[in-house]
C-alpha cells in the first residue's frame, strides 16, 4: 500500500542521479564537497558552501577552465551531519557514482580523517580547506592536500603570542590553566599545550576537560577561579563557549589574559550572544576581516551582499580552495587523477584570489600540508556603537594600524 | 499423609491481619472449597499457598515439602498450579499457543508440548478453538483456557481462584462438569469461590473463613447450617447468583 | 527438515527466491555506493533482529543497545591493535564481553517495569560512553578516549577482516543477517521463545505456569547483547575508524528501536522490513534534500515515524504480510487450477 | 572552604532548575505512563517563545511567564488531542504504551529540525534586566536569575502538590492515574484528563523555559542535554513523583558542582550515571517513588 507510493519516487530519484552522471560529459568538471550542513556544526558548513558557490560562480563567469576548452566547474554538496560514517559513504558516492574529479571538505576532523582514507584508496585528490587534526596529513597519503594550518601550528602560535606579549608589555606570566571540550579537538589541543607549557616553564594550575554537551559549566568556572591562573587557554564549541564566557564574567574570574582557539569563539553568533562579557579575549584564527589584503574589501562586500554576513575564516579558506582547484585544472590540462595529483603537488599559487588568505601563498610540502599556512590572533573589543569587534593584533606586522593591545586585561 | 498441609498460617499487611492462624488440609483426589464473605481473607490465604504472598507465620507443606515463601514458578514445578480470578491469557497468541506454554513445564520439546496441549484442550472442550487468538474468545471460553493452561503443566494440585466469577448461571452449569472431569483424571483441587451453589455442588470438604480466621470446616451441607457461618453471611449481599 | 513442515510451499519458494536474488545482487550492482547502502540496510536489520530478542520477544524496550555495538567494536579492535589478534576471534570476545555487561545491567533492571527499563538502558549506554571517553589507557590497551580508534589499511586480508571491495562486506553482513533470522525462527519455536513471549505479555500468569520470567529475560538479554556486539565488530571493520560518540551514541540506539517498531517487533521479518524502509528514507532524503534545506530530511524522518505509528501501530509487517499472503494465495490457486 | 560552600549552593540553585525541567516529564508519566521523549523539544519551543517575547517587548523577563505558560499549555493540550490521542486509544489496554514513546520521539525530530529551518543554527542570548546580575554573600557570588528560578521552582512544586491533593480537577487526575477504567466508570472523561495533563506538563516546560532564558542560550537543539538529564532525574526521584523530581534535580546539581571540585568535569558526568544505576540496584522505585509504581 503506502510502500508502493514510497518505492516509486525512490527508484525514480535513484535513476535520476544515474542518468545525470551519464550526460555530464566533457564540458563540466565535477567537484564533490562534503560539509556538515545539518547537526551541531551546521552553521560553519553553510558558510563553506556559500563561499564555494560564490567562487565557482566567478570562475565560470570568467570563462571556466581555459585549458579544458572553457569547461565549467560543477559543485556537488553532501551533508555529512558531522558523522564519520556518513562522510565515508558520501565520499564513496562522489567518487564512484558521481565520478567527481576532486573532493573537498569536510571541516570536522573526525569526518575528514576517514573520508580522506577513502579518497586515498580510490586515488582521487582530496583538498582539505580546513580540518585541524595533525594526523590528516601525517599518514603518508599521496592524494590529500591541506590548505589551512594544523593543530600543532595553532597551539605553537598561541604560545608564541603569549611569550611575545610578555616581552612587549613586560608582564611576566607564571601560571596557566587549560579548559577544553572533551572531544577529539579539545583533547588534541590540550596534549600540545602540556608539552609547550613544560618547554616554556609555565606552571599548569588546572588541566580541565569538560563534556561539550554540559548543561551547566558553573562547576568548571568555580574550579578555574580557585586555581587562580594568570592565563587561561580554552578550546570550546559555540554553546559551551557562550556558557563559559558568561559564567566567567558573572563569577568575576580575574586573569591576565584568556586565549581561545577559534571554533566556538569564532562563531559569528558567539559575540552577539555574549556581548561585553567577551571584552579583551584573545582568539586565534586563520583569517580576519580587518587584514590588509588586496581585493579583500570588494570580495567581502560582494559576499555580504549575497549572504548577509562578513566573510569568515572558513569561508575564505573555502573560497581560496576553489581557486586552487581552478589553478590545478589549468596546469594539469586534464581531469585524470594522476595529472591532478601531480599538479597539486607542484602548486605554487600566490596572490590573486588566494591572496585573501592571511598567508598569501599555497605551496604543499611532502605530506600535502600547505607550508605557508599561518595564523593570526585577534582581540575582542567593544566598538563605538557597542558592537563587539575582532581586531587583529598578532603577529605584530599585521596588527591593525593604530590599535593599542590591552594586556593584561583589567579586573572585572 | 495429606497432599497439602497448612498449619498456623498468618499473613499481616502492616497492622492488618488478613489471615489469622489458619489450618487446613487437602487429601489426594479431593476437591476442597474455601468460602467466606467479601474481604474475609480467602484470596490472601490462596495467594500464600500459590506463592504470590509470603506468609508472615506458619507452614505450608505440599507432599511433605515446605513451600511457604517459595516463588510461584518453583511451586508450579513441584506440582501446584493456580489460575487467576481476572483471567490473564496471552491475548495475541492462539489458544493452542497459550496451552503449549503450560505444557512446556514438563518438557523441552515443542512437538511433545503441543501434543500434550491438544490432549488437554480436548479434555476441556476447547479443541475446536485451538487456532483462535485468545483475545477473540468469550469470557467463559477464556476461563476455560485459563484452566487448560494450568492443567497442561500436569499439576497434582490445582488452585482455582473464583474460576466462575462473572459467569451466567447457565455458564456456571457448563463449567461444573469440566472441573469434575479434571478431578477425575487425578488432580486434586482447591477452589476459592463466592458462588455458594458451585461449591456445594463440587467440594467434599469446605473451609469457611471470616475476618482472616477459620470459623468452620467439614462437609459443605453441614457447614452451611452452622450458626456462625450464617451469622457471617447475614447482612452480606449474599445471593446464590449475584450476577 | 521437519521444522519447516508447517510452512507453506509458496512461502518457502518466495524466501528462497529472495535469498537467491540478494546473494546474486553483487553480480549486477557494482557501484560501491549502492552496495554500501545495502550493507548498511543489512547491518541495521541485523542489529534490530538482535535487539528483537529482548526488545521484541521479552517485551521490554531497550533504548541503549549502541552500548553493546560499541563494546563489540572496542573489544575486537583493541585486541587487534594491541595483540594483533584477528578481528574474527575478537568478534567472539566482544560478544562475550557484551553479554556479560548485558547480564550485569539486566539483573537489576529487567525486573522493572517498561519505562524504568527503557530509561535505565539509556543511562547505562550514556554512562558507558562517558566512561570510554574518559579512558586514555586501560592496562596495555590504548583506548584513546574521545579520539577513537583507527584501524590501519592493510589491503585485502581475510585474517584482518579487511577488504578493498565492498562485495566481501556485503556477503558477510548478509550471511550474519540470515543466520540471526534463522536463530530467531528456531527461538520462536522453542521453549525459550514461548516462555519469553508469555513472560513479556503476562508476567504474573507466566510465573504461575512455572516460568521464572526474570531468568528467561536474562537469557534473552545475553543472546541479544552477544549478537549486537558481533555487529559492532563488523561495523568497526567496515568503517575502520570510530570514536565513542559515533559508535555508542544514542542516535544509533534510537534508530534500532525505530526500525523494530516501524517494521513490527517480535516478528522475524519486522526488523528487515523496517530497515529496508527507514534506512533508504534517511539516505535518500539526506542525499537529495540535505544540501538545500538543512534539517528537512530529519523532519520527514520524524513524520514517517508518526504516520506509521498512527496507522499501523503494530508495525508494517502486518499489512505487508497480508498483502503477500493474498498474492501467494492467488498463485497457489492458479497452480491448482 | 568558602569555595566549597559556594559550589554547594550553586549546585542547589542549578539543581532545582534541573528539577524544574523534569517536573513536566514526571507529571505526564505519573498519569499517562508515557515517557514523553519530546519533552526537551517542548522546552526548546518555550525558550524560543520566551526569547522572542522578551527581546521584542523588552519588559521584565518573568512577565514572559504570563504569555509562554498558557501558550505551551495549549500547545501540549492540542498536541495530545490531535497527534497522541489516536495512538494512545489504539493501545489503551496496555499498561505502558510503547508506540506512544516512539511517536513522541517523532515529534522531537520534527520540532527540533523545524526550529533549525525557521530560526537557523544561531545561538541567541536574551539581554534582560537580571542577566549577569549577581548576589554577593561573603565573597561568594550567586546569579540572581538562578535564585529567582529556584524560588519559582519551589512555588510551582507547592502549587502542583496542592492542585493534585485538593482541587477537584486534581483529584480526577489522581483517580485517572491510579486506575484508568475505574476513573472512567466514575464519570471522569479520561481523554480530556489526558489532554489537560499533557497541557500541564508542557506548561511546566514553559515555566522552566522562562526561568532559563535570562541566563541561558537559545538554540534549536538546546533541549537535548536537558532531556537526558530529566530522564535521569525522574527515575532517581521516582517516576511520577513531583517532590521526587525536584529533589532528584537538586541531588544531580550538587553531585555535578561539588564533584567537579575534586575531579574533572567529565568524570562527574560519569558519577551521575553511576549513582543513577546504584539507586536502580538498591531502590528501583527511585528515592521517592511508590513501590507499586515500577
Amino acid at each position: 500500500m503506502n510502500l508502493k507510493k514510497f518505492i516509486v519516487p525512490a527508484v525514480v530519484l535513484a535513476m535520476g542521479t544515474a542518468s545525470f552522471s551519464a550526460y555530464a560529459a566533457e564540458k563540466v568538471v565535477k567537484i564533490g564537497n562534503i560539509l556538515p550542513l545539518s547537526g551541531p556544526s551546521a552553521s560553519v558548513g553553510i558558510q563553506g558552501k556559500q563561499a564555494r558557490e560564490m567562487a565557482v560562480d566567478e570562475i565560470n563567469k570568467a570563462g571556466g577552465i581555459k585549458a579544458l576548452g572553457g569547461a565549467k566547474l560543477k559543485l556537488l554538496f553532501a551533508d555529512s551531519k558531522g558523522d564519520p560514517t556518513t562522510g565515508v559513504t558520501e565520499t564513496e558516492r562522489f567518487i564512484s557514482t558521481e565520478k567527481v574529479s576532486i573532493v573537498t571538505g569536510a571541516w570536522n576532523s573526525s569526518v575528514t580523517y576517514p573520508s580522506t582514507q577513502v579518497a586515498e584508496r580510490y586515488g582521487v585528490p582530496f583538498v582539505v580547506p580546513v580540518s585541524v587534526r595533525d594526523t590528516i596529513t601525517e599518514r603518508g597519503f599521496k592524494n590529500v592536500f591541506r590548505i589551512a594550518a594544523k593543530d600543532s601550528w595553532w597551539t605553537r602560535d598561541q604560545f608564541r603570542f603569549l611569550s611575545d606579549m610578555q616581552k612587549e608589555f613586560k608582564t611576566p606570566i607564571k601560571k596557566v590553566a587549560f579548559v577544553y571540550e572533551n572531544g577529539d579537538w579539545g583533547t588534541g589541543f590540550a596534549e600540545k599545550w602540556r608539552e609547550l607549557a613544560k618547554a616554556a616553564g609555565y606552571q599548569v594550575v588546572l588541566d580541565e576537560p569538560y563534556p561539550s554537551t554540559a548543561s551547566d559549566l558553573t562547576p568548571v568556572v568555580l574550579k578555574l577561579k580557585r586555581s587562580n591562573p594568570d592565563v587561561v587557554f580554552m578550546t570550546s564549541n559555540a554553546a559551551d563557549a557562550i556558557l563559559l564566557t558568561k559564567t566567567m564574567t558573572d563569577l568575576k574570574v580575574n586573569v591576565k589574559a584568556i586565549v581561545t582557539s577559534g571554533g566556538g569563539h569564532a562563531d559569528p553568533s558567539y559575540l552577539a550572544a555574549v556581548g561585553k562579557s567577551a571584552e579583551y579575549l584573545f582568539d586565534i584564527v586563520e583569517w580576519e576581516t580587518d587584514l590588509n589584503r588586496p581585493g579583500l574589501k570588494e570580495t567581502n562586500e560582494k559576499f555580504k551582499k549575497l549572504y548577509g554576513y562578513n566573510l569568515t575564516g572558513e569561508a575564505v579558506d573555502a573560497y581560496a580552495s576553489m581557486y586552487l582547484v581552478k589553478d590545478v585544472l589549468e596546469r594539469a590540462k586534464s581531469t585524470d587523477p594522476n595529472a591532478l595529483r601531480a599538479a597539486l603537488a607542484s602548486t605554487n599559487l600566490c596572490g590573486g584570489k588566494t591572496g585573501l588568505l592571511a598567508y598569501n601563498c599555497i605551496q604543499f610540502d611532502q605530506t600535502g600540508q600547505n607550508r605557508n599556512a599561518s595564523l593570526v590572533i585577534v582581540q575582542v573589543r567593544s566598538g563605538k556603537d557597542g558592537k563587539m569587534e575582532r581586531i587583529t593584533v598578532w603577529p605584530k606586522n599585521v596588527r591593525r594600524a593604530g590599535y593599542k593591545v590591552v594586556f593584561p586585561q583589567p579586573n572585572k | 499423609m495429606a497432599l497439602l498441609e497448612v498449619k498456623g498460617v498468618t499473613k499481616q499487611f502492616g497492622g492488618l491481619t488478613a489471615v489469622n492462624n489458619v489450618d487446613m488440609e487437602v487429601q489426594e483426589g479431593q476437591i476442597v472449597g474455601i468460602i467466606g464473605p467479601n474481604g474475609a481473607g480467602k484470596t490472601t490465604l490462596f495467594s500464600c499457598i500459590a506463592g504470590s504472598h509470603v506468609p508472615t507465620k506458619g507452614s505450608i507443606k505440599f507432599n511433605g515439602t515446605e513451600i511457604a515463601g517459595k516463588r510461584p514458578y518453583d511451586i508450579c514445578k513441584l506440582g501446584v498450579t493456580r489460575t487467576f480470578q481476572v483471567v490473564k491469557p496471552f491475548a495475541n497468541k492462539t489458544v493452542l499457543y497459550n496451552t503449549t506454554v503450560g505444557a512446556f513445564a514438563k518438557t523441552n520439546r515443542l512437538d511433545v508440548a503441543e501434543e500434550k496441549a491438544m490432549e488437554v484442550l480436548k479434555l476441556i472442550d476447547l479443541y475446536d478453538k485451538k487456532d483462535v487468538p485468545a483475545k477473540n474468545l468469550t469470557l467463559p471460553e477464556r476461563k476455560r483456557l485459563e484452566l487448560a493452561r494450568a492443567l497442561a503443566t500436569e499439576p497434582k494440585l490445582l488452585l482455582l481462584d473464583e474460576v466462575m466469577a462473572g459467569l451466567r448461571p447457565s455458564e456456571v452449569a457448563e463449567m461444573l462438569p469440566v472441573i469434575r472431569k479434571i478431578n477425575s483424571v487425578g488432580v486434586s483441587i482447591v477452589i476459592v469461590e463466592h458462588i455458594m451453589q458451585a461449591i456445594m455442588n463440587l467440594s467434599e470438604q469446605v473451609y469457611v473463613i471470616n475476618f482472616g480466621k477459620k470459623i468452620a470446616e467439614g462437609d459443605p451441607h453441614k457447614v452451611v447450617a452452622e450458626e456462625e457461618v450464617i451469622k457471617a453471611y447475614l447482612g452480606d449481599e449474599y445471593v446464590a447468583n449475584s450476577h | 527438515m521437519k521444522f519447516l513442515s508447517n510452512v507453506p510451499t509458496t512461502h518457502k519458494v518466495f524466501a528462497a527466491l529472495v535469498l537467491a536474488v540478494l546473494y546474486a545482487l553483487p553480480l549486477f550492482v557494482t557501484s560501491p555506493v549502492m552496495l554500501q547502502i545495502f550493507i548498511l540496510i543489512f547491518f541495521y536489520a541485523y542489529l534490530t533482529s538482535s535487539w528483537n530478542f529482548v526488545g521484541g520477544f521479552a517485551g521490554v524496550l531497550p533504548l541503549g543497545h549502541s552500548a553493546f555495538v560499541g563494546l563489540g567494536a572496542y573489544t575486537s579492535t583493541l585486541l587487534y591493535l594491541t595483540y594483533n589478534i584477528s578481528p574474527w576471534i575478537g568478534m567472539i570476545a566482544g560478544g562475550i564481553v557484551a553479554a556479560a555487561f548485558g547480564l550485569l545491567i539486566g539483573l537489576p533492571t529487567l525486573k522493572l517495569r517498561g519505562a524504568y527499563f527503557a530509561l535505565a538502558t539509556i543511562a547505562f549506554a550514556e554512562g558507558l560512553r562517558v566512561l570510554v571517553e574518559n579512558i586514555e589507557k586501560l592496562g596495555s590497551f590504548e583506548v584513546r578516549g574521545p579520539k577513537g580508534l583507527l584501524i590501519n589499511l592493510v589491503g585485502n586480508s581475510f585474517r584482518d577482516f579487511q577488504f578493498l571491495s565492498k562485495v566481501p562486506y556485503y556477503y558477510i553482513i548478509l550471511t550474519m543477517l540470515v543466520l540471526v533470522l534463522i536463530l530467531t525462527f528456531f527461538m520462536m519455536r522453542s521453549k525459550v521463545g514461548y516462555y519469553l513471549a508469555a513472560g513479556g505479555e503476562e508476567p504474573e500468569a507466566a510465573e504461575a505456569l512455572g516460568i521464572k520470567v526474570s531468568k528467561y529475560k536474562l537469557i534473552a538479554m545475553a543472546i541479544s547483547c552477544f549478537l549486537t556486539a558481533l555487529g559492532g565488530t563488523f561495523y568497526a571493520q567496515l568503517v575502520l575508524y570510530f570514536y565513542p560518540k559515533s559508535i555508542m551514541g544514542l542516535d544509533m540506539s534510537y534508530e534500532i528501536a525505530f526500525i523494530a517498531l516501524i517494521g513490527g517487533r517480535s516478528t522475524i521479518l519486522g526488523p528487515v522490513l523496517g530497515a529496508f524502509l527507514l534506512r533508504p528514507v534517511g539516505e535518500l532524503t539526506r542525499i537529495y534534500l540535505g544540501d538545500t534545506l538543512p534539517g528537512l530530511h530529519l523532519i520527514i524522518f520524524g513524520l514517517v515515524l508518526i504516520i506509521v505509528m498512527r496507522y499501523q501501530p503494530r508495525g508494517l509487517v502486518e499489512p505487508v504480510s497480508k498483502w503477500l499472503t493474498a498474492i501467494f494465495d492467488r498463485i497457489e490457486n492458479r497452480r491448482r487450477a | 572552604m568558602i569555595g566549597y560552600i559556594e559550589s554547594v549552593i550553586n549546585g542547589i540553585l542549578m539543581g532545582s532548575i534541573y528539577g524544574l525541567t523534569a517536573v513536566g516529564l514526571t507529571l505526564i508519566f505519573g498519569v499517562m505512563k508515557v515517557v514523553n521523549f519530546a519533552h526537551g523539544s517542548i522546552l526548546m519551543v518555550g525558550m524560543f517563545a520566551a526569547y522572542w517575547f522578551i527581546t521584542l517587548t523588552g519588559v521584565n523577563p518573568y512577565l514572559a511567564l504570563v504569555v509562554v505558560v498558557p501558550l505551551l499549555y495549549f500547545f501540549g493540550y492540542y498536541m495530545q488531542k490531535i497527534v497522541i490521542k489516536p495512538i494512545f486509544e489504539a493501545e489503551k489496554h496496555v499498561r505502558e504504551p510503547i508506540t506512544v514513546i516512539i511517536v513522541t520521539t517523532g515529534i522531537w525530530y520534527v520540532l527540533d529540525n523545524l526550529a533549525l529551518l525557521v530560526f537557523g543554527a544561531e545561538f541567541r542570548v536574551a539581554q534582560t534586566s537580571v542577566t549577569g546580575k549577581m548576589v554577593e554573600v561573603a565573597e561568594m557570588y550567586f546569579p540572581l536569575a538562578k535564585i529567582i528560578g529556584t524560588g519559582i521552582t519551589l512555588l510551582l512544586g507547592v502549587y502542583l502538590y496542592w492542585f493534585l491533593k485538593h482541587s477537584r480537577m486534581g483529584k480526577a487526575v489522581r483517580a485517572t492515574s491510579l486506575d484508568r477504567e475505574a476513573a472512567t466508570l466514575m464519570g471522569i472523561k479520561q481523554s480530556r484528563i489526558y489532554n489537560i495533563v499533557f497541557g500541564m506538563g508542557c506548561a511546566c516546560c514553559g515555566v522552566a523555559a522562562c526561568v532559563l532564558v535570562p541566563f541561558y542560550y537559545v538554540y534549536p537543539t538546546v533541549g537535548v542535554p536537558f532531556d537526558i538529564k530529566a530522564f535521569v532525574i525522574v527515575v532517581l526521584g521516582g517516576l511520577g513523583s513531583i517532590p521526587g523530581a525536584i529533589l532528584g534535580g537538586v541531588i544531580i546539581g550538587i553531585i555535578e558542582t561539588v564533584g567537579a571540585q575534586f575531579m574533572a568535569a567529565t568524570w562527574t558526568e560519569m558519577l551521575i550515571y553511576a549513582f543513577f544505576l546504584v539507586v536502580l540496584f538498591v531502590k528501583p522505585s527511585g528515592l521517592f517513588g511508590l513501590r507499586q509504581d515500577y
